[in-house]
């Protein structure tokens, strides 16, 4: 195949990570001889109607969201994160859309807060709900507005964890504008990503979730089943992408974001070192 | 011709137009005169369907103006609106281009009809290239008459066309006007407020008032016989000489109030001749019949015989196009009772005198009460 | 890493997103007046369908961007033209319908009435009216509604990132999700200077509409 | 005092006003006339600093008006402007009350004020609530003329402020303008492009032509003694006639030209009389003075002697206060060469002669070439 | 679920959001307006200043939404007030400076000449002309440039739920980012219902204000 035939439009959503993961598809399938149109940086839902509608062929998504958001199925909590990739994948397949292998990081939503502020919070969701109940109205808490609706969300966690909060308490927010939000002191624990290469730069510290609340959330490649046909050999090509964890993963984020280096740049950096290029 | 039948038109309580039938003739200027506020823009408004009327029809050469569509029927119709109303955003070259463009006419046709009418409206060819925020308010006003003029039309309504203009464009308007209005005869109507321009140029006047039409009838007609108070008061105190200037000197030479004698006659001879005629003034005519100067008899204690003779060699004289109201302004500044009248060439026609301009008056007030 | 330095590193993609941005605003901007101005002047004369059409444009204005893009990536999915410059270009012709056209119904209804009576009295058509005077005497009101519609259409089509079709948008919204100030104040300032740019090529299209006649102040 | 000093005003290439030096009288009325766009609007502005003279200085009351704060400065001057400029938001009230109001006047001496100028300018009180855009033309003009009038300023600047009235409302007008100019003498700056209004209404004229002042004058002065072609031009023909519009009869009296009799005096008896005293007319007259009837002597071809007595019960007759010209019109009319003339009780007081209005002429003329 | 059904579980939430917006734009609309028309009436005989204002208006029109969020988040943190309803109030304002002040601008400046030359003539100061004469004169084209900047704070406030001061944009957001599309289309029928509401009331509030003498047409 001459490069030129094989033409493929990769996504990307709004955020960081995102921008890293599609770089590293883009980079990947441009290596291998594809044509690629980079389409990055729409809104998330509009990224997976552009997959559903065909406007899109491959992006990187997690499998909570798709559970949760795109099959609609919120209400059912999974915790096991090899049953609910079973589960998307199967479903999804009816849609035309085939998940490729999962990576082991999980982008799931995680509160985080100033490093300061861990002596008197502890390092928890449960000490922090202790803190909380104790000192009632005091905690300030930045929530996205789809943490805060779903039915898994920010009130699900807090009755998991015992945590007494009152609707003053909480702020929607833009989850991108909450880092400089809680930086400033205007909000106390954020709604972060646990991926974020933010939470670094901010010197913030993600609490841990002891009761394993918060849904699942690997990433995987999902691609249309009809390119997969076309172009079998994607699948191997973007095999390199099921390596990350949560480590690896962020670090990327960080050079993103704190370093201030391209995504792309950070992307195809990565993948020379790692020898895929 | 344009009839109106039975036209009113009520805005709110007020009439401002009550049950109007009139018929104006083609090709003739009728004047509507009122005090303002007596509807006579209304009427006007009507004709070119600005206005609608409440009862009534308005028929044009026979042809009810309500069946026709009304853009055609204002084109064929030129309008003056009285607050001028000219395009800011158009030069004055644009103004009065507008109906010619609208009917595609070429644009050096429209140049020379423009130009032709600069002057006729006595402004200059470069106002032209003027906007009409740079135009005085008279010269504002003749460029709304111009634009009107533009693309000929058979009609012409106008709101008091010359209501801004100074005397002497005035009467040149009014001449150049009346001028053209013989050779292409269109069918006018002139709002005007000003009585003297209502008896010059009107072929017939109609007055109006409080939205009744007064009285409609020849400017002659009316000023001798002036329907009622109303009227009488309208034309003014002065309305018997406004009649004279309806009347043109030609009409009223006398040939046998005066003796003729060659240029250079001895004085004593010519004032033997006058008292023997019976007569007071000689007029000096050479062989070609042109008028050279003027003897008068008058009283003087000086002389022997109680006359003595004076003689002016540039006498004053009039045209016979003059109408009497001039001549007997000459007379007041002359002083003479009697003016010599000569043609544009200087040849003798005749004489005019006070008492004929009296008699005139009396002839047309017993011509009346028969 | 300084203001500077972020500059060099990100310049190529600077660039890239800042011709991406004219070319939707070149695409978008011609297309919106396209659609608005024969609205604004359809409606001028029609009092009760200029009601409905305005209070709809009201509606489409209290449209939130993302969600306009949201229905279009589905309705526009069949023609292929849900994601990049299309939804784009719609968005910003839909939210221009109101400036321009409420202005052009207002600028045209204020004409003074002798000046439109004078023109009525010569016997010039609703058309010739409309195009010859009524739009001529309107250009000040008209262009304050299109330059303020060019404007609003500058910044929507910042929004026009979330939908793939690239622009300053994304150098703004990536900024803002990694909290990269320099990110998005190069974005803002930018769009502000094709802003200015437009404003100031539009200032000299209305100068060059208005008619010279009044521009004459004493 | 309103003094202009060398005042010129260019507009581009085009001068409007050239080296203009002008005094205009405190409490006279000042009227400006010559041919539309030789710059009287221009002027005018000029001394309410709506347009700011390139050259020159402007005085009122000895005091330049560019030191003056012009806001001030024009509340102190009523503007009457050429092409009215009501405020189409204001009922014709507010339209009048404006100036009043912003200086605080109250509610109560306003309303007073609004229906004194409404009846001023012979409009009904019920057209207060009227908006410009319902009155007809001569109705704006008024109600632009009352709002100049509204604070009482002590200098009017009215720019043809008769322009579109007709001509019975505007003899109203001029009537009750000079009225009260009587009382309250304002400096008036009048400008008009009516010749006849002019010379009526003004102490003064000046006549302007292409920016140039061309003469400054009493009306009469300038009718008996035109500088040049074009004032004589812009006067008319008729000049001479408008002459006798300024004379008013009462200083023309003649006592001497006529019997009085009692009513009811024999005929033959006054036919007597008249003979011997070699005079045509006899007046009956009461014993409170009052004119009852007229006596004629005319000659008659039917009557032995000659001459016949005609008798009218109901004679024509002038007021003192008419003017000659309304004198002479009546002459017209009735073919009488005098008029008794009365008090306005019916008082007779001399008869006017026709002979004596042509000696009027003369004697001016013969003042002049002394 | 059915949108029946949805209504009725989410019926609690559907109102206070509703609420919540309502309060946020009558808060903020009337501040925009305050703020916006003086800075009209300022510029208006002002043109050099008129440019410059003008100018950086078009700027601040130019800044997306959530930049000029992210910007106050920072700005307005020292005094506690980066979220909340002053973020969204101070937006509203931002945004509606451009169309006042244009139109209110424009509209001063095309008022006839001749009736500006009468009312300096009669003696009216400059304050007084605009007041009285200016102004009520420009009333249709001034309200035509509140009402556009309305409807925009009518729409701009629905991204107040980004910088936590709630509003129907919390359902439009949240809709979308959960795909639910019952929950966009609440959201954007109750913005567009309120963006009608308001606008009916600013047509009141025009013809209230227009002068009787204006609207009698023949
Ligand atoms: N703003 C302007 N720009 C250019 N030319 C002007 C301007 N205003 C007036 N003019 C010119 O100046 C001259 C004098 O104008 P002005 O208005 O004083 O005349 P006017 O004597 O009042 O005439 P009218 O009797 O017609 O009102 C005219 O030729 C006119 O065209
Ligand atoms: N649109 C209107 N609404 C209400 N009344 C009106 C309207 N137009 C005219 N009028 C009234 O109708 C009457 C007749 O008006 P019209 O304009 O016909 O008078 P005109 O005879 O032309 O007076 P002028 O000599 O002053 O121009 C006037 O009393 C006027 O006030
Ligand atoms: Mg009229
Ligand atoms: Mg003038």
């Amino acid at each position: 195949n001459r490069k030129g035939d094989k033409t493929i439009t990769v996504g990307a959503k709004d955020f960081t990570e995102q921008y890293v993961l599609g770089s590293m598809i883009s980079v990947l399938l441009s290596e291998n001889g594809f044509n690629v149109t980079e389409q990055f940086g729409t809104g998330s839902t509009i990224t997976r109607e552009g997959l559903e509608t065909a406007q899109t062929d491959l992006y990187a998504e997690y499998t909570g969201t798709a559970w949760a958001v795109y099959l609609n199925r919120a209400d059912e909590v999974i915790s096991d994160p090899e049953l609910l990739y079973d589960m998307v994948k199967a479903e999804d397949a009816a849609n035309g859309i085939v998940w490729l292998a999962p990576a082991p990081m999980n982008n799931t939503f995680a509160l985080a807060v100033r490093a300061d502020d861990v002596a008197a919070y502890g390092d928890s969701l449960t000490s922090l709900a202790a803190y909380n109940n104790a000192h009632p109205g005091e905690i300030i808490f930045g929530i996205s507005h789809e943490f805060y609706e779903r039915a898994d969300g920010f009130w699900a966690m807090a009755d998991a964890y015992g945590m007494k909060v009152e609707e003053s308490q909480v702020r929607n927010m833009d989850a991108g504008l909450s880092f400089e939000a809680i930086d400033r002191g205007q909000i106390d624990v954020a709604m972060v990503f646990a991926t974020d290469g933010k939470l670094p730069k901010f010197n913030l510290k993600v609490l841990t979730d002891p009761q394993n609340f918060f849904p699942i959330y690997n990433m995987a490649v999902c691609v249309r089943q009809e390119i997969l046909d076309q172009y079998p050999e994607i699948e191997e090509i973007l095999a390199p992408l099921s390596e990350f964890d949560d480590e690896s993963m962020q670090l990327l984020n960080y050079k993103v974001d704190a370093e201030e280096i391209p995504a792309e740049k950070v992307a195809r950096d990565y993948l020379e070192a790692e020898g895929l290029i | 011709m344009i009839e109106l039948k039975n036209v009113t038109k009520k805005f709110g309580q007020l009439e401002a137009v009550h049950n109007l039938s009139l018929c104006l003739e083609k090709g003739k200027i009728t004047m509507f005169i009122g005090p303002s506020g007596c509807g006579k823009t209304t009427t006007l408004k009507m004709i070119n369907r600005l206005i609608e009327p409440d009862e009534g029809d308005i028929l044009v050469n026979g042809e009810s103006i309500f069946t026709q569509e009304p853009v055609a029927l204002r084109r064929s119709i030129g309008y003056v609106i009285q607050d001028v109303g000219l395009f800011p955003h158009y030069s004055v070259f644009d103004n009065i281009a507008l109906v010619p463009r609208l009917l595609k006419w070429d644009e050096k046709r429209i140049q020379t009809r423009v130009d032709e009418l600069l002057d006729l409206v006595t402004l200059n060819a470069s106002y032209g290239k003027k906007y009409p925020l740079q135009l005085s308010g008279g010269e504002q006003q003749r460029v709304g008459l111009a634009r009107a003029l533009a693309a000929d039309p058979d009609i012409l309504l106008m709101d008091e066309p010359f209501g801004a203009i100074d005397p002497i464009n005035r009467s040149k308007l009014q001449d150049s006007f009346l001028e053209i209005q013989e050779t292409i005869q269109k069918t006018i109507i002139f709002v005007t407020h000003d009585i003297n321009e209502a008896i010059t140029l009107g072929d017939r006047i109609a007055i109006m008032n409080a939205g009744h039409l007064v009285q409609y009838d020849e400017p002659n007609e009316i000023l001798q016989n002036p329907k009622d108070d109303f009227v009488e008061h309208l034309l003014g105190a002065d309305r018997n000489l406004k009649a004279l200037s309806l009347e043109k000197i030609r009409d009223y030479l006398d040939e046998d109030a005066y003796l003729t004698v060659a240029p250079g006659t001895n004085p004593e001879q010519i004032k033997q001749k006058l008292r023997t005629a019976n007569r007071k003034l000689a007029l000096a005519v050479d062989e070609n019949g042109i008028l050279q100067g003027r003897y008068n008899l008058e009283p003087s204690s000086t002389q022997a015989d109680g006359e003595k003779l004076s003689y002016d060699g540039q006498p004053v004289v009039m045209s016979r196009n003059n109408n009497l109201i001039e001549a007997l302004s000459m007379m007041l500044e002359t002083g003479e009772n009697q003016l010599p009248v000569v043609t544009s060439k200087g040849k003798l026609r005749g004489v005019i005198k006070l008492t004929q301009i009296f008699a005139k008056v009396e002839a047309a007030k017993a011509e009346k009460n028969i | 890493m300084s203001f500077f330095e972020f500059l060099q590193v990100y310049q190529s993609k600077i660039w890239l997103e800042f011709v991406q941005h004219l070319r939707i605003i070149t695409i978008s901007i011609p297309i919106a007046i396209l659609i608005s101005a024969p609205l604004g002047f359809l409606i001028s004369s029609r009092p009760k369908l200029a009601k409905i059409v305005l209070n709809f444009a009201s509606i489409l204005m209290t449209i939130p961007s993302l969600a306009l893009f949201g229905i279009m990536v589905v309705v526009l999915a069949p023609f292929k033209l849900g994601l990049g410059m299309t939804p784009a270009v719609v968005a910003i012709s839909v939210y221009s319908i109101l400036p321009i056209t409420r202005n052009i119904y207002t600028a045209l209804n204020q004409v003074s009435p002798s000046i439109v009576e004078a023109a009525v009295g010569l016997g010039m058509s609703r058309g010739q009216i409309l195009s010859q005077i009524k739009i001529p005497l309107s250009v000040p009101v008209i262009m304050a509604g299109v330059r303020n519609a060019v404007i609003l259409g500058v910044s929507v089509a910042t929004f026009a990132s979330l939908v793939g079709a690239g622009g300053l948008g994304s150098l703004i919204f990536s900024g803002i999700s990694r909290t990269n100030l320099k990110m998005v104040v190069v974005g803002a300032l930018l769009v502000s200077f094709l802003g200015i740019v437009v404003n100031y090529l539009f200032l000299i299209l209305e100068d060059a509409l208005t008619p010279a006649g009044l521009k004459i102040k004493n």
